[in-house]
Parts: C-alpha cells; sequence; structure tokens
C-alpha cells in the first residue's frame, strides 16, 4: 500500500477512506429459496391485511379483487425493492418492533411535555438554547438507522437534520436538555430490535 | 397593473355573488332539481344498479355519457401537455452524461450514454445537478409505497360504497409513482412506467370505458347500457350493472394514472423526461 | 372509558395549541419545525385515539372495522410526520438558512 | 356527546387560522411550507372529527387518510424542489 499522503493518488486514498459505502459483511451462507418465498409472502400478507381492514366486505367476490390487487402490488415491490440476497428474512423484528413503538410511544409522551413546558413559559427566549450536535451511530444497516433517525425526530425537542449510510448524525436540539441524551438508551434499543 | 388584477378579482367575486344569489336555496324543496331529479337517483339507485352511492351510480351509470368524455378530456390533456412541452432532441447539440462511482464519488462526464446495470454496476447514472439521495425519506418513501396503491386499489373497487372511483384512485395511484419519483430519480420512475407505456395506457383506459359502452350494442342494450350484460355475466340485470360501473372506473383510473404521471415527469424535467425533481 | 377518552381529548387540543403557540413564538425555522412537526404529530395521535375510545364504545364489527381504519390513520401520521419534517429540515440546510443561536454563542456543526 | 367533538372541531378550525398567520407572513419558503405542513396535520384530524359530528365516520375515514397521504406527499415534493433548485427569496 503506498503512502496515503505522497503523490498524486493520496487524495483518492482519503477519500476512499471516508466514504466507504460497502461495508465488509461478514461471509454469510448462500440464501435459501425459501428465504425469498418468505419475503414474498409477508408481504402479500400483510397488504391483505391492510386490504381486508379497508374493505370490511368478506364475501368472495371483494376477497377476489383484494387478492388480485395485493398480488399486483407485490409484484410491483418486488421489482421496487427487490428482497435482500444476502440475508434471511428478519422475522425477529415482526415480533420486536411493536415492543420498540410502544416504549418510543411513552418516550415522545414524556419529552412533549418538556417542550409544551417551554412553549407556554412566558420567558421563553431565555430558556431555549438552540444548537446544532454532532454523533457517530454505531448501527450500521439502513433499516436500522432509518429507524433511528425518525425516532430522534419524533422525539420533541431534537430533529435529524441529516445522516448519512455510515452513521454520521447531525442534530437539532431546542435547548440542552433535549440534546444531552443522545445517542444513548435508544441506540441500545434499537440495536437490541434489530440484533446489530 | 397590479391593481388592475385586484379590480378584476374583485370585480368576478363580486359577479359571482350576484349570480349566486339567483340560485335556488339549498336543500329548497320547490327548485327543480329537488322534486324530480334527486328522488328518482336518490330511490332508484338501489334497486336498479345495486349501488348503495348514488353518486358513484349516477357518475357511472345515470350520466356515463358525461363521465367517458370527462375521461377522454383528462386523456386529451396529458396529450396535449405531451405535444406542448416535449423538448424534441435536437441533433449537434452535445450532451453531456454524468456518472459517479459509488465507492469514491469521482464523478465522470462522458459524451455518450452508457448502459449500466444497477444492480452489478459499482457506477450510477446522476444529474447534473446531483444532490444526494436522503436515505430516511427513500427507505421510508419505498416502504410506504405499495400501502397507498393497496389503499388506490381499494377506492377504485369500493366506489359503490364510500367516496371514492376511478377519479380519486387513479390520482392515488399517480401519487405513488410520483413518490417514487421524489424518493428515488426520475429514472425510476421512467423504468417502471415508460413514457410509451404510459400514454398507451391512458388510451387504453378510454377504450376500455368506451369499448364496455359499445360492447352493450351487440348485446342489445342501448350505448352505455350495461345492464346488457346481465346475459353474459349470468347475473341479475342490476348486478350487471354493478359490473359495468367497475369495469367502467378502472377504465378512468388508468387514464388518469398514466395522464397524471405523464404531466409530472414532464413538468419535472422541463420536458426531457432525462433527470428532474 | 369515557373519562380516558376526554383526558386525551383535552391533552390533544393542549398540544395543538401549543404547536401553533409556538410556531408563532419560536425565532427561527429550525425551532418552529419543533413545534409544527412533532408537537401537532402527538396532538394528532392523542385526538385520534380518543375517536378510537368513543367508535369501539359500542363494540361490534361495524364499529370495531371503522376503529381499526383510524388506527390506520394513526399509523400513517406516526410514519410520515417524522419522514415529512426531516425532509422539510433537510431542505433549509441545504437552501443555508442559517439556525439561530442564542447571543454570545457560536455553535459549530 | 357529540357536541363535544363538533366544538373541538371549531377549535382546530380556529388554530388552523393562527397557523394560516405562519403562512401567509412567514419570512422564507420553508416557513410557509411548514405552516401548510401544520395546517394538514390538523385538516386530517378536523376531517375525522366533523365525520363523528355527523354521525358518517366511516365515510370520512376514507377521505382523512386519502388527504394524509397527498398532504404528505406535497410537503416531501415542495421540500425537494427546495432542495434541489434552492430558495428564491433568501432573507
Amino acid at each position: 500500500m503506498h503512502n496515503p499522503d505522497s503523490g498524486q493518488g493520496g487524495v483518492i486514498f482519503k477519500v476512499f477512506d471516508d466514504v466507504s459505502v460497502e461495508r465488509r459483511r461478514q461471509p454469510r451462507p448462500p440464501r435459501p429459496k425459501t428465504a425469498r418465498a418468505a419475503s414474498v409472502l409477508v408481504r402479500f400478507f400483510s397488504l391483505f391485511a391492510v386490504w381486508l381492514v379497508l374493505s370490511g366486505m368478506f364475501d368472495a367476490f371483494h376477497m377476489t379483487l383484494g387478492a388480485v390487487s395485493c398480488l399486483g402490488v407485490t409484484l410491483f415491490s418486488l421489482r421496487l425493492l427487490p428482497p435482500r440476497a444476502d440475508a434471511p428474512f428478519p422475522f425477529r423484528l415482526v415480533f420486536r418492533l411493536p415492543l420498540y413503538g410502544l416504549w418510543l410511544t411513552w418516550e415522545i409522551v414524556k419529552a412533549n411535555f418538556w417542550v409544551l413546558y417551554l412553549v407556554f413559559h412566558p420567558r421563553m427566549m431565555e430558556k431555549i438554547n438552540p444548537r446544532l450536535i454532532t454523533f457517530k451511530s454505531r448501527l450500521t444497516s439502513r433499516g436500522a438507522l432509518t429507524v433511528f433517525a425518525n425516532s430522534i425526530t419524533l422525539t420533541p425537542g431534537t430533529i435529524t437534520v441529516s445522516v448519512n449510510e455510515r452513521g454520521h448524525f447531525l442534530v437539532h436540539a431546542i435547548d440542552g436538555k433535549s440534546a444531552e441524551g443522545l445517542p444513548g438508551e435508544m441506540e441500545q434499543k434499537i440495536a437490541d430490535t434489530f440484533g446489530e | 397593473m397590479k391593481r388592475l388584477a385586484l379590480f378584476t378579482v374583485i370585480l368576478a367575486g363580486v359577479l359571482f355573488a350576484a349570480t349566486a344569489s339567483e340560485f335556488p336555496r339549498l336543500g329548497d324543496p320547490d327548485s327543480a332539481p329537488s322534486r324530480h331529479l334527486s328522488p328518482a337517483y336518490i330511490q332508484g339507485s338501489l334497486p336498479q344498479t345495486h349501488t348503495p352511492n348514488f353518486v358513484t351510480a349516477v357518475l357511472g351509470d345515470y350520466r356515463g355519457f358525461d363521465t367517458m368524455f370527462e375521461t377522454a378530456v383528462v386523456f386529451l390533456a396529458g396529450m396535449s401537455c405531451f405535444f406542448i412541452l416535449r423538448a424534441l432532441r435536437r441533433r449537434g447539440l452535445t450532451e453531456v452524461y454524468y456518472y459517479r462511482h459509488k465507492p469514491t464519488g469521482v464523478v465522470l462526464a462522458m459524451l455518450a450514454p452508457r448502459r449500466i446495470s444497477p444492480r452489478t454496476s459499482c457506477f450510477e447514472r446522476i444529474d447534473a445537478d446531483w444532490t444526494p439521495q436522503d436515505m430516511v425519506v427513500e427507505t421510508m418513501c419505498l416502504f410506504m409505497v405499495p400501502f397507498i396503491q393497496v389503499f388506490a386499489l381499494y377506492v377504485i373497487a369500493h366506489g359503490h360504497y364510500s367516496p371514492g372511483g376511478g377519479f380519486q384512485g387513479g390520482v392515488l395511484l399517480a401519487a405513488s409513482f410520483i413518490l417514487v419519483g421524489l424518493s428515488r430519480d426520475l429514472r425510476t420512475v421512467e423504468s417502471l412506467l415508460t413514457e410509451k407505456t404510459a400514454i398507451l395506457t391512458a388510451a387504453a383506459g378510454v377504450c376500455l370505458y368506451a369499448g364496455t359502452g359499445l360492447l352493450a350494442l351487440f348485446f342489445g342494450g342501448n350505448f352505455l347500457d350495461y345492464g346488457a350484460y346481465a346475459s353474459f355475466f349470468g347475473a341479475a340485470v342490476p348486478a350487471a350493472r354493478s359490473m359495468g360501473i367497475l369495469i367502467v372506473e378502472i377504465g378512468v383510473a388508468l387514464t388518469v394514472m398514466a395522464t397524471l404521471v405523464t404531466i409530472y415527469k414532464l413538468v419535472s424535467s422541463r420536458g426531457t423526461v432525462e433527470e428532474g425533481l | 372509558m369515557d373519562i380516558v377518552m376526554y383526558v386525551l381529548l383535552g391533552l390533544g387540543l393542549l398540544f395543538f395549541t401549543g404547536g401553533t403557540l409556538g410556531l408563532i413564538r419560536l425565532p427561527d425555522v429550525y425551532s418552529r419545525l419543533h413545534m409544527a412537526g412533532k408537537i401537532d404529530t402527538m396532538g394528532s395521535i392523542s385526538l385520534i385515539a380518543a375517536l378510537f375510545l368513543h367508535e369501539i364504545e359500542t363494540f361490534d364489527m361495524a364499529h370495531l372495522l371503522v376503529g381499526l381504519k383510524i388506527l390506520l390513520v394513526l399509523f400513517f401520521q406516526f410514519l410520515a410526520s417524522p419522514t415529512a419534517c426531516h425532509a422539510m429540515v433537510n431542505a433549509c440546510l441545504r437552501a443555508g438558512l442559517a439556525p439561530w443561536v442564542k447571543d454570545g454563542q457560536r455553535s459549530d456543526p | 356527546m357529540d357536541h363535544v367533538f363538533l366544538y373541538s372541531a371549531v377549535f382546530i378550525s380556529l388554530l388552523m387560522l393562527v397557523s394560516l398567520y405562519r403562512t401567509a407572513a412567514g419570512p422564507t419558503t420553508l416557513d410557509r411550507l411548514m405552516g401548510a405542513n401544520a395546517m394538514g396535520t390538523k385538516t386530517t384530524v378536523l376531517i375525522l372529527f366533523l365525520g363523528t359530528a355527523f354521525g358518517r365516520l366511516e365515510m370520512f375515514v376514507d377521505i382523512a387518510l386519502a388527504y394524509a397521504m397527498l398532504n404528505f406527499i406535497s410537503v416531501l415534493a415542495a421540500s425537494r424542489y427546495v432542495l434541489k433548485r434552492g430558495l428564491a427569496d433568501r432573507p
């Protein structure tokens, strides 16, 4: 390996260190066909459940219409968002994400009352202290990072301004109290949920 | 100029108000529609067409001609947008195509387009005014698109029972395509629904509507009289009308969706359906 | 059941009021987005939950289905609102609007 | 009972008028966009409440869902336009 700081190629090497998108993954066993089939089935049945809730008519004609529609949408979504080639379908997410949702709701409610107190405070301009903070998360997958970013945005007092795929967060916080808890417990919970 | 515009707006408002005062009072039992027309529709729609929502019955069956030409108007609007806005490629004008090496971020400019497959290549084609895709927006939108499409199909299929129908469902379907365009880029939309396919789909929607009406002639009914299909479906006349309304709604939805996607692609990319918003 | 519903209703209206007040009072785009994006989300979530409780009070199939649809609206709000908020704040930053900071302090991102 | 929802709906529409001030007066385009988004969020709830007040909730809930979706897409489109083309009225 050349010395990155010498010669013309140095800049490229530096950029490469910084921008490496393709992380090294652990070599996994080749994907079985069943994982793909499971992905398709889960998509179809979750869409069909939504259809049943929306429709509310359980006669044969409307069920057939629903099945045909959901089949079409599933095929379309396979073109748009192909199932992951290198990982089995994450069944544990299906069970653990609702639990995380409940925990998050409680956090949101707690944080909301603090911001509500700030807004109704007569000397609000002295209380608030907006700032931008940066940190690096240890989460790696796109799904986990997206859930993390949206959780930060949902928790009042903090907004995710930008995220990239390497986990660099730029967060706008409305006061010091909201900012100090990051990344903290939430990241740990998400890491547990996604199994990272 | 500004004052003139203000004056025009106020004048138009006064004229509207003056005209509106001449209308029959809302729910006036003595006005002509309330005496003859409304009771006929309200009482007739369920036994005659098996459609509880009589707005859909009026739209799809009683006034089928009106809706057919409305669909044709939507199609014509899309075609006129195409003819007015579409920028033809000029000969002799060199175009530059940009390709970005994903691992390093180095951008190459080429004078000729290269065919790359998105899955295997480490290059991606980017726009001239490229901004990095936002990860959160992209993931969430691609997650939502199938659900929006299912909702749109539900709106189309259940126009008989709830507010909805071809126009609304078509708009929601088009919105799902626009969401793909917003979260990825215009070329993804173009690969999912090419310009040619979109215009053909829009035409097919109008043809489906008109063809349903025309076919009724061969079964011995009037034009757009879906009751004539009763023998074909093996059902009673009202049920056949209900089926006919559903088929017609699907035609309307196809036209509206394809037209709106075409207009979005043209407007957001300055007429070249290459790169845009 | 009724008491929970009224409490949720009151809370939702309180949150909406707070969000609107913050929209008027706060100094810059970024801090106003905190209000528009999220206090309002919280308000709408608790109001929709109150409506859900009101709907399934008479418990049968039709009401349950409408209640589930209401939950679908709630779920969609829960997903869509932070995404829209994030898109807006990202656009703010890219458009070059500087965030407001307190006098005498500089924050270096 | 249902009057509670009607009065809440009236109150929400008053709050929407206040948000309209931010939409009309906001110094930057993004302020206006944000005001519009806040109004859209409130409108979704308002539609549901009016449905309860009229006793036709099963009809209005579809409209509310469609409105929420279109509101989301419109906000996303507007912010993406600003993202790509920049602001016209920089303060």
